[in-house]
Formats: structure tokens, C-alpha cells, sequence
């Protein structure tokens, strides 16, 4: 059997633990070709990579979609070759034909779970009267970005987090250095706060590192973010780190290709398959560091 | 203002930072004349044309064209007031071939309700720019290479043959003949006599004596960017206009701006 | 005669060397290319006797893998029509950087008039304006995001032609300038659920029939009429060009407004054929336009390049895409080989156009 | 007198009217961006009288708000290296577009010999290679990356030197095969951890040290030696430079060399100040450096520019970056006014040169 | 082959495309003779020059340089063998000042051991190149200004002093003084004559009789691509050299070749 797969980004660092995690497994599996596509975030060409792969006659095709909102195009791409989508939900998820699947996590978990942690965490350090930070958003364009953003403020919107307030949010593209730099203009305005919530792990370790460079006590503030990678995980045991989020890199990847087989034999299968969001802190970190 | 008078300036000046290439330059010339403008490397000849026809914005002074005071934004608006030249960069462009740039910015087209994209009618344009050379007596194995290919002599006689095919108020060359061959200068002056005969004035600027001497009505002298001397040719010969061009005569009625 | 040999003074030139088009040595290129994925998937031992462009699985009626030869172009018609026009802005020595975020503007700003009301029955949950802009005749959309170009290629051009910024500079604060609107629109929200009549526009070969169409069209325009000669003046000799009377400024603006529109139409098509649009589309198709037309043999200093060329390059583009999944090269290797056929691809041009004086 | 007045046959000319310099151009427009900045912090209600260069909080023992003063230099002082490069290739009128998947590529390798074997007492996570490639003296990686990038700047020189390339196309393949190898290096997992020394060579304010001194030497450079006049000459007319004598392509390659060195040290520095190296990094640096070099009032066709415009223009992003998360402007708008800024700072430049004419 | 023969080339041939721009040329120099070449526009003298000095590669044919037979890669390789060229197209960089230009390639610097990074010595440059441009007598107001601003004349008085500020086995002039005035020709060829008193061999390029007939031993007819005169000074005059230019006589020896 021959699978194509199709990845929104190849250089995102969760998506690769995913995507090598699948390469093994696929390796695993006897008389499985199985090759990989860089739609480096564009849609138009994620499609042309499906309409490629039906052209060389793959028997099932992966899907990491650049964009949820074009589930529609996607699986007309594939026709009636199998296709499962893997770690982002489609919006066509309730029209999928029978041929197709999909195998994720639900977004909205990542950013509230984080956030609200967060929340009671600042409660607990007896700043419920008011607590001020600073949230750095992903890309602008991507919709894990937008989607934590959003859950970080539906989180402040609630009656028990309403205490928290934004002084200000701004985007450091998902990366570190840019998150350093960031965060380090932030704080030349000499503004106190107490919280910086970020969309990543990446971003969060950033401003970690700058509020560390500018000499300031970890203990005072509360950092919180998404992804429990292993540079974030390291970082937690130092004690810098307070709060991050694990998305099962391993059972989405395995769930996935199994998935794909079973279309291919001709076997039914769970036209939704969802796999938890787990929140971690420094007291459960242990059960995730090789994990990510 | 006479309507004689078919070019008139006025303390035309022109600074380049600190250089003072043009100095209150006032010249004026008639119906039908052909005029000369000789002078050293540098003298502000060149300078003096490209103010004349809007390549470049004067620093101060005017300009009268046929009587109407004139201050073109461009070569554009200089051309539509019927001033043709052939300035001394040539102005060709070297990607296209011969024809293309003969006929540059004034193509023969049909269709014209098109408006910019009205059709090129090629081969009208092909065979007069063969006829126009001709008249140039240029020889041109492949009119269709590139302008870039060509020889010095060759891409003056485009760019001579140019001003050459349409008619003008005022021609002006810029030391038209500097890269020619005998014979296709000779053609050259052969084309300026005909514009005296047709009445054409003309400007032309050359450091050729001969040449000078052969061809035009009058010479006007420039010096280290000021007009130094006015002379009608029937008053004057090579030794006496080289000795205003080295500086060891000024013009009379210029003498108080001598240096 | 004289009209057949083009010479003056009684000279004729031997024209039986005249020099060969450039077109065909992209064209040989494309052919080594294509001959050298169909010995790949002959003879690498993996890949179990396929074919690149043949049908070997008895797919298809015709000998040809036809799935094949309709993704080839389908992958760079839309990148392809952006092509066009930044072919022409090259022609004119300049350069378009803005075209990427300028298609996932004007992606957002068309689709969100294009949008339907009802999706399955359910109200369309990416709506963005209220019912009055739902299920509108696509003739909306489309004139508003073509106006959308049209105005910032004017930008541009204006920037460029009146105000002497360098078009490098100039489009690229309009790079930023764009992916900002884009971000802005919805900020950040993708914007789905098109009109049947607008979602026709990119399905299915929709999007080759209007790169083929546009390309003949500005080929036919390059080559015909004063517009395409005063694009190769300019390009050639900006300062010739404005001395022999060419209004330069206000022809420039018209190329860079032509070349947005272009992009606008080519962000019109992307969204529809995706059925969607979001703020990071079009990343780096600015690039690969240009890339096609550098295949395609311009050069980057203006004054040559033809819309022929730029067809070509797109299509060694396509083929290299297309023939990279067919090999199942993985992603890094695909990066690395196909910025080395780009290169190798102008390499074999600028050898044989040196060869050839 | 004839040496001070640089005139021959006897002529001399008005110094007073001596043109001033460009840099002081965007040196004007950096201080405009400064008090329109602090205008808004002093006058838009919702900033609190906060101000953007002083020290209203007292903080500081000096009357400036040294943190930004700092972070102004710091986060474009990487990139500013690598457009110290840059400007050299643009001076040639080439281009480079690789620098920016160099900064990963070289980042990727550097990082992957200068990890460190135990991190808070555990094994490295993130370690590439085994025991032997812990822990080495910091030279090592530094030399393997700048040894990496003198390669890819040789192969770009020989691209556009003795294959005749254009600059654009061999960099942009070069792009690719650069974020090819970043990516393929480690599978695209991040490398982290690196030892004490080589986390030095970014730390606090150490990048501003490297752009500072690198930026002097090259200004000296570019002033004073051979080296500089004859890339200047070559960015002039090239043919003229090869007529005259000089070994253009030999020289050409240099300048590539030089360039690539600057940017893959750019990605040593990058690495270490952010202590991971990712695939992903130095996106679109390649564009910020080359926007800084124009900004600075170099010209695309060659010839001109100089380091200290390049490193001017440097400033004035870096005063945009900091300046808008001072007045808190929110992304999108971002995007847009760094594009206009970036426009209006070069039209502010043409405007002077025009005039000054 | 005598030591005493400057420069031979044997069946030179250029073809540009279709274009014969030069064909079968023979030619040879003797040490301290000055040569005139002359023809039409187009003829083929200049991409003569171009064959000899390494500019472009040559269809076919020998050259030999003071008897050995050489193959130029580039203008870099001959310079270093001795030859010094004022090209028709001139070869300055518009961007550089007059000193810059002259020295261009061959740089008066110190501190040599810094290899490429070696120290430029500025004064020593500018000294000389006021000293080599006041051999031309022409009028410079500011030489630190690019050559970009400066008039025709002017830039081909600097492409002329950089080739007379240097030593060289051979020195060939394309069209020196086209552009140049009165006094500056003159002058030009004061140091054309100086260096026939120093004994260095040149080739000039001219279209004008005069000069020509002044300056020179001997006079190389172009014509078509082929050389088809080769002319004593002593024994010939302007009307029989026009002849030849225009082909209504061919050289006895040529004749085979003739159209
Ligand atoms: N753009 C410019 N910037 C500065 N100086 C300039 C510029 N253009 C011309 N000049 C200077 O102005 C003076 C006059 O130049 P111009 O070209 O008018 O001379 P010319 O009389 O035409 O000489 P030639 O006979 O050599 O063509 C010269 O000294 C020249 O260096
Ligand atoms: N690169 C080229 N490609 C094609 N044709 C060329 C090229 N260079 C020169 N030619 C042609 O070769 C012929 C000889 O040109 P060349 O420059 O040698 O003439 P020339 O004798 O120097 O004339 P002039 O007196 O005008 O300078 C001309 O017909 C010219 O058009
Ligand atoms: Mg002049
Ligand atoms: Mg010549």
C-alpha cells in the first residue's frame, strides 16, 4: 500500500514530533510506502499536493489542512481516494463521505485549559483582586493562534478570571527569538504585570529567557503555554515555567495511519476520532518528559 | 516679442550644486537661421540644450518659443511644441531594434480606438526607417538587431535619422556628427542643407571648424558656462572663433562678465 | 528584397544563422526535465514501473496519465496568471513583491461579498457581514476585488513612477502594507462558504482555461501593440525612452496597475478554488512568479522576457512539483532540488544564449 | 589651492553648495519617526504620559529609558549583520536572497556541535549527535558555521560570477536549497542546549557588540581599501570595471563570500541568544535586511549606498518595532504602518537628493 | 618571427550571428610605428580592437603580441601584457570620481601585505590625476565629482589620461577625440605625439583626415569587415584614401577578397 501525507508546515515543532512519530510507525508496518508533503502553509498548494498524489495512484491519503476552513476543498481534491485528517479539524467534519476520517485534538482545549490554569494559579498567589500581563499571539493568519487567543480571553471573560487584564497582546510569529525581543520591549515601559500567557511553548520560553536576561524573579509571574515540548518541559523543572498543555503527538500520528489502512481494506471506521488535550504543570511534568 | 524670433533665452542659468554650468545665458535666433554654439569640453553646451528642452528644470531665467514663453516638464512637452533633437547620450533604447527606436513614442498604428493598445503597423514603419537611413547613407546590415549591437557611427545615424523623418519648428543636434565616418558625414551635412533650403532653423552644436564654417549663419561662443561671443559667420574665421573659445577675446558686449 | 534582409547600404546579412528564440532552450529544459523523472520512475527500483506522463494502470483512456498532465498546470496556473503581470514589470527594469499578500487581500475582500447564507441548510458560520452581502451575483465580488488591485497597482505604480521609490522598496511596503489589510479584514478568521457561481470560477481545469487565456492575451499585446513596445523601451532605456517622448510616469503606473489587477484576479481564483480565504495565503508566490518568469528567460534588468517564456518557466515549475511527489521525494530534498533545477534551469538558458553570439 | 579645490584648467567651484551626504536624510526621517512617537506617548489619552526615549519613570540613573534605548539596537542588531552583507552584494548590483534560510541553516549546524551533555542534571533532550559532539570549545562550532557559510557564499559568488546567473534567481535557488538543508539537518526538531561559552556569543547585548564593531570594519572596509572601490566600481558598470582591469569575477565571489560569512555568523549569534536552533528561524530577514540596506539609501542598480545608511536604516526599524509595542499598536495595523514608514522614509530620502540638485 | 614586430593577427574573424563584422583581417606593426585605421561606420574597426584586446572572444584567427601568440581571456589579461586601450564606449564607472576612474584596477595603495583589504593612498591618486588630466587641457570644475556629471568631452579626456598615465607595449585609441574640442584635441594629440617620441607603438582609430594624415606613419582601410588598404603615409592623400573607404579602389593585394 502507498500513503501520501500532506503537513500544513514542516518546520513547526510540534508537527514534527507528529510527523516523525508517523514515519516510524509507518516503518513499522510491512509493505507501507509512506511519503510526506511540505505544504508550507499554503492551501492552494496543499490541494495540488492531494491532486498529486491521486495523480500517482496512492491508495490513501494524510492530511494536516493549513486551513479548517477548507475541509471542502480537500476532500473533493481526493475524490474517492481514502483520506484522513490528522490534528485539525475540517469544518466539513459532519459531511465527511465514507471514505474519509479524521483523527485530532479539539483546539479550543489548548488555550483555556492554559489560561484558566493560569487563572487559579494567580488566584492562589493571592493577586484575585487584579492581575495585569501580557499575551503573545502565534501567526495572525493561522487559526491555532487565533482560536488560543480567543480562548485566553473567553477564559478573562468568565466571573472567576475577570480580575485578569490584558495590558497588551501582540504577535511573535510562534518563535523565540522574536518572543525574547518582544517581551523585552514590553518591559522597557516599566509597566508591572503579573502573567504572560503565550500561544506556544516557543514563545512562553522566549519571554522567559527575557524576563530572566532583565533580572526578574520567575516566582512573581506566571507564565503559561501550549505544547509540553521537551525545551519547555526542561525549562518547567527548572521552575521558570508554570503551566503548559500536552497534545498526544504519538496517538494522533498512530490513530491516523490506522485510520487509513482500515479505509484502504475497506473497513469501517469512527468518522471522528478526538484525543484530549492534558494540562501540565510542575506537578505532573514527570509523566510527560519523554512523551513530546 | 516678434514673431521672427523662433528662439529667445533669457539669463538661462543652471547650477549642479556648486557648479555653475549654465550662467545667465541670453540668445535668441530667427526664422529660417541656423545657428551654431561652439565652445570647450565643459562649456555648458549640452547643459544649454537640455535646459531648453525640459530634461532638466532651470535653476532661473526664461524661454520664448515663436513668441510664447515656454517651461516644458519634459522632452515630452518639448517635442509637442515641435522641437526635435538629437541630444548627445542619442536616447536610444538598446533592447530594440532599429526601427523601434526611430519611431519610439510616435509609433505608426492602426486601430487607434485601442487607445494604449493600439496595433503597430511594422511594416510601414520597417520600410521608412530604411528610407530614412538611407538618407544618412549609414550602413546597417540587419536593421532588426538591437541598437545594442551596433557600432558608435551606426547608432548616431538612428538616432540622426529620427529627427531627420518628421518635421520640426526647431532641430537641435548635439555634435551630431562626432562619431561619423566620412561619408556618412558628409550625408549628414547634406541633411542640414536641406533644412536651411526648406527654411527648418536649426541648432547645432559641433567642435568641427569646417563643418561650422560650411553650414551655418552665425556662431555663438560659450566659455566656462556664459556666452562669450556672437559672431555672423561672414565677420569672423577659425582663428578669430578659436581665440574666443581658448579665451583670449571676449565679445564686446559681453566683456563685464569676463572672469 | 530590402524589406526580406533588413539591411541599409546595399548590406545583407546571412540569415540562416539567425539566432534561436530563447523560448526554446526553456523548452529544452522542460523536455530534460520530464525525460529525466520518466527514467526515475523507469529504472529506480522503488518505484516499480511507473510512469510519469504515461498511463500505465490503465486509468485513462489516452496513453497519457492524464491526472498527471492536469496538475502540472493546474499547480502554477493561479501562481501563473500572477506571472503575467510580474513579467511586464520586470519587463520595465522593476519589480513586484507586493503580489503574494496583495492575492490574500484581495482573497479575504472578494470572498467576503461572495459569500451564501445557507451552508447545508445552516447559516454560514464564517459570515462576516450581515444578509445584505450574501448570495450577491459574482459579478460583485469580482469587480470589488479587481478595483481592490487596481488601486493599490496605482499605488504602487504612482510610488514608483512619480515618486522615484525604488519598485523593490516600494512594493515591498506594500507587501506589508497588504498582508496587514489581510490580517485586518477578519482579523485573522478565514472566510468561507462561497455563492455556486463564484466557487465556478476556480474548480475543477477553471483556473488553467484563465491562465492559457490571459497569456495569450498579453502575449498578443506585448508583441502587437504600443503598449507592449513602450513596456520594452522603458525597461531598455528609461532615460531614451522619456527623451524620445514616452510618457514614462503614466505608462508605468498602467503596467503596475495591470499586474495587480492580475494578482487580484489570480486571489479571486485561489479563493475560489479552495472555497475559502485566510490571511496567509499567497505566501511566497510573489517569489515563484518571479522564479517563472526568470526561468522563463527575462532578465531582471528589463528590457527582455516575453509572456511566452514566463508560460514556460511556469510549466518547469509545475513539472518539477508534480515530479518530486511522483519520485516521493520528501520534503527537505524537495526544497534543495528544486532551488537547484531553478538554477540549473537558467544555467543551461545562459549557456546556450552565450553559445549562440 | 589645486588640491583642496579638485578643479583642472585652472577652473574652481562654489564648496560652500557641496552637497551634504545622504545618511544625514535618514538620520532626519529617524529622528521624525522618534518624535512622532513620543508625541503619541505624550499626547493620545490612552497612554498614561508614559514617554519613549526618557526616563519618566526614573528608573534609570541617566534622563533615557536605557531598556529601550537597548532593545531599539538589540533586535535588529542580528539582522543588521546580515545586512552589513547585504549591502555589499547590493552595492555590486546583485542581490541575496538566501541570507535568511542561511541564518537557519547555519544556526541548525552551528547549534548541533555546541550542545551541552547535561542540562540541569539530565541527559540533553534535544542532543543530535552522541557524547563526542558535547560539549566542544565553542571555536568549533563557530568555525563549522562560518565554514558553512563561506561554502554557500562561494557557490552563490560562482553562480552569478562565472555561470552569469542573475543574482536574484541563483540566491533564490540557493533559499531554497538553504531551507532544504535546514529542514533535512535534523528532521525538523529543534536543537537546543548549547554549552555556556557559545550561549555567550548572544547573550544580553553581545549581538550589538558584534553589529557595532563588524559595521565599523566594514565601513573602514568599504572606505578605504581596494576591496571597497573596486566592489563600488563593479555596481557602476560592470563592463567598464572589467575593461578597466579588474578581475570582476574573482572579486564578485568575494563579496558573496563576505556576505554569506556576515549572515551565517548572524545565525551563530541568533541561535545562541535564543539558545535553540529551529528550521523555521530567520524568516524574512533576507527582505529586513535588504528593506534596512534601502532604507539606508543605497540604490538596487549598484553603486551606491554605504555601511553607515545600511546601519541608519537599521535604526529606523528598529525604532518602528520598539515604537509601536510602545503605543501598543495592535498586529495588523503593524504590518501596514511598518510598510508606509518604510515607504515614506525612501521618499523623504528621493525628495531631499532631488532637491538638492 | 622578428622580435622587432609589435602586433600580427593572421585570418582574424569575428561573426555576430549572421553578422561578418570582421573577416580574414592580416595586420602587422613595427616596433615605434604609429598606425591609423579608418573606414566606415560599422566597417569593423572596433570590434578589431575588441578581438586584440581580449574583450570578446574571436570566431577565429591568430594574434601574436611582440612575437608570442596570444589568446586573451579578458581586457584584464592583456593590460597586463602591456596593452593600454581607450575604448570607443570609454569603460568608466558612472558612479566614481575622476581619480577613482583613472586609477581604477591599478590603485595607488600601502600597507599591501592586507591583500584585497589593502589601504588606498588617496592623495598620491588625486596628485596624479590632476597632472595627467592638465596633459589633456581639459576644464574639470570639481574632480570629485562622478563621472556620471560630466560633459562628453570630458569623460573621454579622463578615458585618455588614464591610458597616457601608464606605461604600455601598445597603446590603441578608438575615436580619442570625437568628442573633444579645439584645444583638447589639440592637445590629445600632443601626447600622441609624445609617445611616438618615446618610441611606443599605437593604433588610432579616426574617421578625421587631418589628424590622421598628421599623426600617423600609416593608414589601414576598413571596409566591410575587411582590410582592403594599406597605405604609406608618403605615398598616399585624403582623396585616395576616401577611395579606398568607399570602395571605389581596392588595395592590389586585397583584391581577391573584394565584393
Ligand atoms: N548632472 C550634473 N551634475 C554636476 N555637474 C554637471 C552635471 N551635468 C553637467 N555638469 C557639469 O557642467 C559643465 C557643463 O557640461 P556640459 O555637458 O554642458 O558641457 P558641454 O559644453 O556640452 O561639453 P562637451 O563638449 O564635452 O559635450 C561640466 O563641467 C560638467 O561637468
Ligand atoms: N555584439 C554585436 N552583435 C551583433 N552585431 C554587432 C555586434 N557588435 C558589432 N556588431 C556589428 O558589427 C559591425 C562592425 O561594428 P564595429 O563596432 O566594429 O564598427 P566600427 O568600424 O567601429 O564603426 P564606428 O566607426 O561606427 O565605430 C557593425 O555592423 C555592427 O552592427
Ligand atoms: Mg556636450
Ligand atoms: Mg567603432
Amino acid at each position: 500500500q502507498e500513503i501520501g501525507a500532506t503537513f500544513s508546515r514542516f518546520d513547526d515543532n510540534w508537527l514534527t514530533v507528529l510527523r516523525n512519530g508517523m514515519v516510524e510507525y509507518a516503518e513499522s508496518i510491512d509493505g507501507l510506502v509512506y511519503q510526506q508533503e511540505d505544504a508550507s502553509d499554503d492551501l492552494a498548494k496543499q490541494i495540488d499536493q492531494v491532486k498529486n498524489f491521486v495523480a500517482s495512484g496512492v491508495d490513501a491519503i494524510i492530511v494536516n489542512i493549513v486551513d479548517t476552513s477548507a475541509g471542502a476543498a480537500v476532500s473533493a481534491a481526493a475524490g474517492n481516494v481514502p483520506l484522513v485528517y490528522v490534528n485539525r479539524e475540517p469544518d466539513n467534519v459532519n459531511e465527511l463521505p465514507p471514505t474519509q476520517a479524521f483523527v485530532a485534538s479539539n483546539e479550543i482545549e489548548s488555550g483555556t485549559l492554559s489560561a484558566f490554569e493560569v487563572c487559579k494559579n494567580l488566584r492562589a498567589a493571592g493577586k484575585g483582586s487584579g492581575a495585569r500581563g501580557y499575551l503573545m499571539n502565534g501567526q495572525l493568519s493561522n487559526q491555532a493562534a487565533v482560536q488560543r487567543s480567543k480562548d485566553v480571553h473567553d477564559v478573562i471573560g468568565m466571573d472567576m478570571c475577570n480580575f485578569m487584564e490584558i495590558i497588551d497582546e501582540q504577535t511573535a510569529n510562534w518563535s523565540r527569538d522574536e518572543a525574547q525581543d518582544l517581551m523585552t520591549n514590553w518591559m522597557s515601559s516599566g509597566e508591572p504585570f503579573d502573567f504572560v500567557l503565550a500561544n506556544n511553548d516557543e514563545m512562553a520560553i522566549g519571554a522567559i529567557q527575557a524576563m530572566k536576561a532583565a533580572g526578574m524573579d520567575m516566582a512573581d509571574v506566571q507564565v503559561g503555554g501550549v505544547d509540553a515540548s521537551q525545551d519547555a518541559l526542561l525549562v518547567m523543572a527548572a521552575g521558570d515555567y508554570d503551566v503548559t498543555v500536552f497534545q498526544d503527538s504519538v496517538g494522533q500520528g498512530t490513530g491516523s495511519i490506522d485510520a487509513a489502512l482500515k479505509l484502504i481494506a475497506g473497513e469501517k471506521v469512527d468518522s471522528k476520532v478526538y484525543i484530549p488535550f492534558v494540562l501540565v504543570t510542575p506537578e505532573n511534568m514527570d509523566d510527560f518528559l519523554d512523551k513530546n | 516679442m516678434s514673431e521672427d524670433i523662433v528662439l529667445k533665452t533669457e539669463d538661462l542659468t543652471k547650477h549642479y550644486g556648486g557648479v555653475h554650468a549654465l550662467e545667465g545665458a541670453d540668445f535668441e535666433m530667427r526664422k529660417g537661421e541656423h545657428v551654431a554654439i561652439m565652445g570647450d569640453n565643459g562649456a555648458g553646451k549640452s547643459t544649454f540644450v537640455r535646459q531648453i528642452t525640459g530634461v532638466e528644470q532651470r535653476t532661473r531665467g526664461k524661454v520664448w518659443l515663436y513668441g510664447d514663453e515656454v517651461q516644458f516638464d519634459g522632452p515630452l512637452d518639448a517635442r509637442e511644441a515641435g522641437i526635435e533633437t538629437v541630444f548627445q547620450t542619442l536616447a536610444l533604447a538598446d533592447d530594440l531594434d532599429v526601427p523601434d527606436n526611430l519611431f519610439l513614442g510616435r509609433e505608426k498604428t492602426y486601430a487607434d480606438w485601442l487607445g494604449p493598445f493600439r496595433l503597430l503597423d511594422y511594416k510601414a514603419m520597417r520600410q521608412a526607417t530604411i528610407d530614412g537611413l538611407n538618407r544618412t547613407a549609414v550602413k546597417i546590415p540587419n536593421i532588426r538587431n538591437t541598437i545594442r549591437n551596433m557600432s558608435g557611427g551606426q547608432r548616431q545615424c538612428v538616432a540622426i535619422a529620427r529627427t531627420a523623418t518628421f518635421h520640426s519648428k526647431l532641430t537641435i543636434m548635439d555634435e551630431p556628427t562626432a562619431a561619423l565616418g566620412v561619408q556618412e558625414t558628409a550625408q549628414v551635412e547634406n541633411i542640414i542643407r536641406t533644412l536651411k533650403d526648406e527654411g527648418e532653423p536649426l541648432i547645432l552644436i559641433s567642435h568641427n571648424m569646417r563643418q561650422v564654417l560650411d553650414l551655418v549663419d552665425r556662431i555663438v561662443v560659450f566659455r566656462r558656462g556664459r556666452i562669450v561671443a556672437n559672431l555672423k559667420k561672414e565677420e569672423t574665421d577659425g582663428q578669430d572663433i578659436v581665440a574666443y573659445i581658448t579665451g583670449a577675446k571676449t565679445g564686446e558686449e559681453y566683456m563685464e562678465h569676463a572672469l | 528584397m530590402a524589406d526580406t534582409s533588413h539591411g541599409t547600404g546595399g548590406l545583407t546579412f546571412d540569415k540562416s544563422k539567425r539566432s534561436w528564440p530563447n523560448e526554446l532552450n526553456i523548452l529544452l529544459a522542460l523536455i530534460i526535465i520530464i525525460v529525466i523523472f520518466e527514467a526515475i520512475g523507469q529504472f529506480a527500483p522503488y518505484m516499480r514501473d511507473q510512469s510519469f506522463l504515461f498511463d500505465t494502470k490503465d486509468r485513462f483512456d489516452s496513453i497519457f496519465n492524464e491526472a498527471r498532465l492536469q496538475i502540472i498546470v493546474l499547480q502554477v496556473a493561479i501562481i501563473g496568471i500572477i506571472a503575467l503581470g510580474v513579467t511586464q514589470v520586470i519587463i520595465t527594469a522593476g519589480i513586484d513583491l507586493s503580489s503574494g499578500p496583495l492575492v490574500a487581500a484581495t482573497a479575504m475582500i472578494a470572498m467576503s461579498f461572495a459569500q451564501t447564507e445557507l451552508v447545508n441548510g445552516q447559516p454560514n458560520p464564517k459570515a462576516l457581514f450581515g444578509t445584505w452581502a450574501m448570495d450577491l451575483p459574482v459579478i460583485v465580488p469580482v469587480v470589488i476585488g479587481l478595483t481592490f488591485g487596481a488601486m493599490i497597482g496605482a499605488i504602487n505604480g504612482t510610488f514608483v513612477a512619480y515618486l522615484r521609490i525604488p519598485p523593490f522598496i516600494a512594493t515591498l511596503g506594500m507587501f506589508l502594507i497588504c498582508r496587514g489589510i489581510a490580517l485586518w479584514w477578519s482579523g485573522g478568521n478565514p472566510v468561507s462558504f462561497p455563492t455556486d457561481s463564484y466557487a465556478f470560477l476556480g474548480s475543477g481545469m477553471m483556473p488553467v482555461v484563465w491562465f492559457v487565456a490571459l497569456a495569450i492575451v498579453f502575449q498578443l499585446i506585448m508583441s502587437f501593440t504600443v503598449y507592449g513596445k513602450h513596456t520594452y523601451a522603458i525597461g531598455s532605456n528609461e532615460e531614451a525612452a522619456r527623451m524620445s517622448g514616452i510618457n514614462v510616469r503614466r505608462h508605468k503606473v498602467m503596467v503596475y496597475m495591470i499586474a495587480s489587477i492580475l494578482a487580484a484576479f489570480a486571489g479571486i481564483v485561489l479563493s475560489s478554488k479552495a472555497s475559502t480565504a485566510q490571511a496567509g495565503m499567497g505566501e511566497f508566490y510573489e517569489l515563484f512568479a518571479i522564479a517563472m518568469a526568470v526561468i522563463g528567460g527575462i532578465s531582471l534588468t528589463g528590457g527582455r522576457g516575453s509572456i511566452i517564456g514566463t508560460v514556460l518557466g511556469a510549466m518547469v515549475l509545475g513539472v518539477i512539483r508534480s515530479g518530486f511527489t511522483y519520485i516521493k521525494l520528501d520534503g527537505s530534498y524537495q526544497l534543495m532540488a528544486m532551488g537547484a533545477i531553478i538554477i540549473a534551469a537558467v544555467i543551461l538558458d545562459q549557456y546556450r544564449q552565450r553559445n549562440r553570439a
